[in-house]
């Protein structure tokens, strides 16, 4: 499989009054065709910010893209004029994103924010756009379509957006498609539902997706490849399963720990003490030692880097640079 | 012995409404029924978990018990006391013994109270503690809830999401009360700091025999922390049961898909999901008769018409299903 | 929809009668009327006249006759002018409205356009000069930048006429009568429109930057449209919604302003016919002038919630 | 596991500066907005200018001069004199004390009466709010220039001194200026009663007063001073309009808006301009820095307010 989106070594960052903030530090990561790509991580550990980096759409002029590349099918994205982008965005690259609810336009009609895309990029009239949003909304599964195209979003529940802002990204048959917590929203039900969806979609236009998410529970479920985010870095990624078995850094093992699964249930939940450090105040060292059980001296000076240890799967921690220095 | 058996709070047939105003006179012309006809009882050291999705009304039971809007009919016993035929100087004076912890710990702290303050003034206008000793109780609640001695003098904007919560948690706490009430108290924080919270609720229920109204959507947490746990969907109930037998043999439809759309991080695990059609209906106009059948993959034509009593089956749980 | 709208319109009846009478007694309090003034007519006359005018009687009855008539379309007599206030009315509004139609225009233009690139462009050089420049507007006396400008623009450079609606005198007509009113209306409108500006641009710019921020925009850019298309389409429409509220309350504002307005550029407006009045307290046009303009308020009002109503999809009732 | 807990907050916390209340917070934020600083030295200098300047000017006594009558300005004079040979300048200055005292004392005024009716009204709610309510919307619907205009003649009817119509010019502004306050404060106390915290200190049980003094009004100050900042140049804007018809404060007592009444005499108006310019210009100045001082103080007090 080859790979439709390569990022390496990709840092935004924000400026504050208080300070620089490096939101995405260094991030490097693949997306092969047909893929699940998932990234998980807390708030703030720069997940959204690497996909809006993607995009194009960090918010300037407090957030900027300040290095790396990001290759999409082989072209470099940050190379790109902002019109050439725009060409991409919506087309090859789409999104879809946490808030159903306030992400579509409140003044303006469900068709015609599903026709604008296609009308932008695929080039069709006014009437041929509308022929096929209509077919997009009975393919996300809503019926009485005509008459969802005609309604406002206030009229619709969350589910019926999502699906809607799934019909918008999928309308001009992207190669890639970003999702940022999707369903996070959503009531459980709904949320597998639209997770069904994703995968569905996935499987008939073999693109791939970027999905970004907090819930473990949705990444066994949907990944085929996992990134772990901490504070701006990658500090571990691998295949899914050899990830959720095997999870090599702390964090990751710490967090898969924590979280209370249905019908295994333990008297005390494993809880990974204090809380996310201050992006404004970190200073070099791996950023999770505070927090860190196995926390060493080095972890506090040195901040390790992403090394490969078998398997596919890649950690960044001092406890696997001894290990195999020791080997 | 029979003391322990009286249920610490009892509610019977509650119901909740809130009108549809229309007209020049503003005439009521329909209702939303938030919580329709909800019955249940906790007893003393109990946790009870309330499981529903966005509009079941699981958080309007709570806000009705406490009074913090007005029920509708049925009545809410809290150690025998009907809360609602207490006078409002009463029902002040018994407020410390029945305590709400929010969902969002940013908004339910004062921006512009100090910690100390939000924690010991309730102590002082019930005059629970001499003003002396205040400030040594509420160090007391904040070394019990993991926050240290310097936070005392701090504002909220100072803590992070989860400190705020164990603010909450701590503000409560501090009035030795027998029954809180949570709402969804660690649905908005990191899974990280999750954890940390669901401990100190259950580290709070050992040290103190505390008993808990837990309201949840994340049914892992419930199962965590509850001993019962009703699920509710549109303003009812349709299920009440202890947590093993709730998890082991769910009989409600409902429930059952519940419990199976719930993602379980254990990847390549196959398991056996009930993905429920449909959308939520409109709760200003439910469905006739069962109120889940437009969404029930096992409804049949008695659902459509007859609404299923909320029944007991077995010794200590009901369901509100025809085919059960 | 329509009970909301009637049960508005009722309210808005009882408080156009509560601020009648009030209007009225305080009229009433105003010390002297017409009469007094007159130095003409002996105090015996003076008397004759009161009781035919029935400036005598206790205010109350006044007012339920005043109320009356005003029922039955008739608002009073113009003491002052000897005519009925009506065909007064008639006779200055529409030069008050021109004034007060061309510079509303002039404003939500100047507003809109100015508002959504300041706020595009959010503290840059263009945005901080824009908005000095608007606090400047709306920091200047009225009275006082229409003297200004009639010193420099009219007496100083004699560019343009200092006041009036015609140069004194003219019998213009046709197109050179047009040409002549556009040409003393400048500086009034110039004035006017200087005044208004500030807030609404400020309100504006306010809006649009709230509106920029929104998921939507986010969306709208994610899809690959133009960016003036996610400004035009996406991000003005939202951004004018509440901005249309502000219709309603435009006019009342306008015709309360044109006090100051037509007095300074002495124009034939129903502001100046107010100004008049009010020094020979000619009661029936102070009054007539007074609730009207409580009206323009009232409807106002029910127009912009009306507005805010019909195009806003979210709002329903 | 809480001792673990413990530490590494406190490790986290410790580094992070003294705790500072939203107060400070605020007031650290205003000193970086530039144009905000520039504002309050603006009108902290209109202030000290006109409180205090008079005492350096050599022509404080107002004698009448027939030497210097209408002379431009000069090194002498520099803003020139006036009819009765008064220098301008120190005439300006004056006039200055009396136009800020004016906007200062109705701003207080009407602040007063505005918030506490809205607190009033957004506090106990029901009948009391409805009668409240009711009387700022028919006060809002009378214009308020008429009725400025009609109290301005009742106040020549009277013959009140000279002296003492600067108090009531105070009062009428704040007639006309308290019904669209209390109706903002009302708002504002309504969204607030629906905050969390507020259900909160109602489950908490806590005593009205409390409510009141410790959670709802310390919410509500920084509206209020917003408010009352941006309603000075208001007040000193209305006050000069009604000077300047002759119904507000009237000669001898100079203020701005009076002194631009000599605009109204075409000579003057064309061949003296430094008589009527200068008061225009201390006005816009002033107010100017007001609503620059008052927007930058919304920013930080109340970033969800705008308008």
């Amino acid at each position: 499989m080859n790979s439709i989106l390569d990022i390496e070594h990709l840092r935004t960052h924000f400026k504050t009054d208080d300070g620089t903030v490096r939101a995405v530090d260094d991030v490097s990561f693949q997306v092969r065709q047909g893929e699940i790509v998932c990234i998980v991580g807390e708030s703030g550990s720069g997940k959204s910010i690497t996909a809006m980096s993607v995009m194009g759409l960090v918010e300037g002029p407090a957030g900027r893209v300040v290095g790396g590349n990001i290759r999409f099918d082989g072209e470099e994205l940050l190379k790109l004029s902002r019109n050439e982008l725009r060409t991409i965005r919506g087309n090859e690259i789409a999104m879809i994103f946490q808030e159903p609810m306030t992400s579509l336009n409140p003044v303006l009609k469900i068709g015609e924010q599903l026709m604008e895309p296609l009308i932008e990029h695929r080039k069709l009239n006014k009437k041929a756009a509308r022929k096929r949003a209509i077919e997009l909304i009975n393919e996300v599964g809503i019926s009485r379509a005509e008459q969802i195209a005609d309604s406002y979003p206030h009229e619709l529940s969350g589910g019926m957006l999502q699906r809607i802002m799934i019909a918008i990204a999928i309308s001009c048959g992207p190669k890639l498609l970003i999702a940022d917590e999707p369903t996070t929203a959503l009531d459980v039900t709904i949320q597998a539902q639209i997770l069904d969806m994703l995968r569905k979609f996935k499987e008939e236009s073999n693109m791939s997706i970027l999905l970004i998410t907090h819930d473990l529970g949705v990444v066994a479920e949907m990944a085929d490849y996992v990134v772990v985010m901490y504070a701006g870095k990658v500090v571990e990624e691998g295949e899914v399963v050899a990830l959720f078995e095997n999870p090599k850094h702390p964090y990751t093992q710490g967090l898969l720990k924590s979280k209370p699964i249905i019908n295994q249930r333990q008297e005390e939940l494993y809880s990974i003490p204090g809380q996310v450090p201050n992006p404004l105040e970190l200073v070099p060292s791996c950023y999770f030692h505070e927090r860190c059980a196995h926390c060493m001296e080095i972890c506090k000076t040195t901040q390790p880097a992403l090394k490969e240890v078998g398997n596919q799967q890649k950690v960044a921690c001092w406890l696997y640079e001894e290990a195999t220095a020791n080997v | 012995m029979s003391e322990i058996l009286q249920p610490l709070l009892e509610v019977n047939h509650l119901k909740k409404y809130f009108p549809i105003k229309s007209g020049l006179l503003s005439r009521t012309v329909g209702n939303v029924k938030a919580v329709d006809d909800i019955s249940f009882s906790i007893k003393p050291g109990e946790t009870f978990g309330l499981v529903g999705e966005s509009g079941s009304g699981k958080s309007t039971v709570g806000r009705t018990i406490l009074r913090l809007t007005d029920k509708t009919d049925g009545e809410v016993k809290f150690k025998g006391i009907d809360l609602y035929d207490l006078s409002p100087q009463e029902l002040r004076r018994l407020r410390p013994k029945m305590q709400l912890i929010f969902q969002d710990p940013y908004s339910s702290l004062n921006p512009r109270v100090r910690i100390g303050d939000a924690i010991g003034e309730a102590l002082l206008d019930h005059g629970l503690v001499p003003q002396a000793e205040v400030r040594d109780r509420v160090l007391e609640v904040l070394a019990a809830c993991g926050l240290s001695s310097y936070h005392i003098d701090r504002f909220p904007h100072e803590f992070s999401g989860g400190q705020r919560q164990r603010v909450g948690i701590a503000r409560a706490l501090v009035l030795n009360p027998d029954l809180i009430i949570a709402d969804e108290p660690v649905s908005a924080l990191d899974v990280s700091i999750q954890a940390q919270i669901i401990n100190l609720f259950r580290k709070m229920q050992e040290t103190r025999g505390l008993t808990y109204l837990f309201i949840s959507h994340d049914l892992s947490v419930v199962e965590h922390l509850c001993s019962q746990i009703g699920v509710m969907y549109l303003g009812s109930m349709m299920e009440r049961a202890s947590r093993d037998e709730l998890f082991r043999d769910p009989l409600h439809p409902y429930t059952k898909a519940l419990l199976s759309a719930v993602p379980v991080p254990i990847p390549k695990l196959k398991r056996e999901r009930i993905v429920l059609s449909g959308e939520l209906p409109n709760p200003a106009d439910p469905p006739s008769g069962c109120k889940f059948h437009t969404r029930c993959p096992y409804a049949v034509a008695r659902c459509r018409e007859e609404v299923p009593l909320f029944r007991n089956v077995g010794s200590d749980r009901s369901v509100a299903c025809h085919l059960v | 929809m329509r009970t909301y709208i009637s049960k508005r319109i009722m309210y808005m009846i009882i408080i156009l009668f509560a601020a009648s009478f009030l209007i009225f007694c305080l009229y009433a309090l105003t010390p002297g009327d017409f009469i007094t003034g007159n130095i003409k007519l002996t105090p015996e006359r003076k008397e004759e006249l009161r009781e035919i005018y029935g400036l005598n009687k206790p205010v109350i009855e006044r007012y339920v006759t005043w109320m009356n008539n005003a029922f039955h379309g008739d608002f009073g007599y113009s003491l002052s002018q000897q005519k009925p206030v009506l065909t007064l009315f008639n006779q200055y509004i529409w030069n008050s409205f021109l004034l007060a139609i061309v510079s509303t225009f002039l404003t939500w233009l100047v507003a809109v356009v100015v508002g959504v690139v300041a706020a595009y462009k959010q503290y840059s050089w263009f945005d901080t000069i824009v908005m000095v420049a608007l606090f400047a507007a709306m920091s200047i006396p009225s009275f006082f930048i229409g003297l200004l400008l009639i010193k420099l623009l009219a007496v100083d450079l004699k560019w343009l006429p200092p006041g009036g609606m015609l140069t004194t005198g003219s019998n213009a007509t046709g197109l050179a009568y047009v040409k002549e009113v556009i040409h003393h209306m400048i500086l009034p409108v110039m004035v006017m429109t200087l005044l208004g500006v500030g807030s609404l641009t400020r309100y504006f710019r306010s809006n649009m930057i709230d509106v920029i921020k929104q998921d939507y925009i986010r969306t709208a850019r994610a899809k690959g449209l133009k960016e003036r298309k996610v400004l035009f389409t996406h991000a003005l429409r939202n951004a004018l919604l509440p901005a249309i509220t502000l219709v309603g309350f435009e006019l009342p504002a306008l015709f309360g302003g044109s006090l100051i307005i037509e007095k300074i550029f002495n124009w034939p407006g129903i502001g100046q016919l107010y100004m008049q009045s009010f020094s020979l307290r000619d009661y029936p046009l102070l009054m007539g002038f007074t609730l009207f303009i409580a009206i323009l308020t009232v409807v106002g009002t029910l127009v912009s919630d009306i507005l805010y109503h019909v195009a806003d999809p979210r709002v329903r009732l | 596991m809480s001792t673990i807990n413990g530490e590494a907050t406190k490790a986290y916390l410790s580094k992070k500066s003294v705790h500072t209340s939203l107060w400070r917070q605020s007031l650290r934020r205003l000193l970086k907005n530039k144009l905000a600083v520039f504002g309050f030295v603006v009108v902290a200098f209109m202030f000290a200018a006109c409180f205090i300047g008079p005492l350096f000017s050599p022509y404080t006594d107002n004698k009448i001069n027939m030497a210097f009558m209408n002379k431009p300005p000069s090194l002498k004079h520099w803003l020139g004199t006036d009819v009765l040979g008064r220098d301008v300048l120190t005439r300006v200055l004056q006039a200055g004390r009396i136009s800020l005292t004016v906007g200062l004392a109705s701003m207080v005024l009407s602040v007063f009466i505005g918030s506490l009716l809205g607190i009033i009204a957004g506090y106990y709610r029901g009948i009391v709010d409805q009668v409240i309510m009711r009387i700022a919307d028919l006060l809002l619907t009378i214009p308020s220039l008429p009725l400025l205009f009609i109290f301005g003649a009742l106040l020549s009817e009277w013959k009140v001194p000279t002296d003492y119509r600067m108090y009531i010019v105070m009062l009428m502004l704040s007639i006309v200026g308290w019904p669209g306050l209390a109706r903002m404060v009302r708002g504002q106390m309504l969204s607030l009663r629906e905050r969390e915290f507020m259900q909160a200190a109602i489950v908490l049980g806590l005593r009205d007063r409390r409510k009141l003094f410790n959670h709802l009004l310390p919410n509500l100050v920084p509206l209020l001073i917003v408010i009352a900042t941006l309603n000075i140049g208001g007040a000193i804007l209305s006050e000069s309009v009604l000077s300047y018809f002759g119904l507000g404060v009237m000669a001898p007592t100079p203020t701005w808006g009076n002194m631009i009444d000599a605009a109204n005499n075409m000579i003057d108006f064309q061949e003296h301009p430094w008589l009527w310019i200068p008061p225009g210009f201390s006005i816009f100045a002033t107010v100017i820095a007001i609503n620059i001082f008052g927007d930058g103080l919304r920013d930080v007090l109340d970033p969800k307010q705008k308008r």
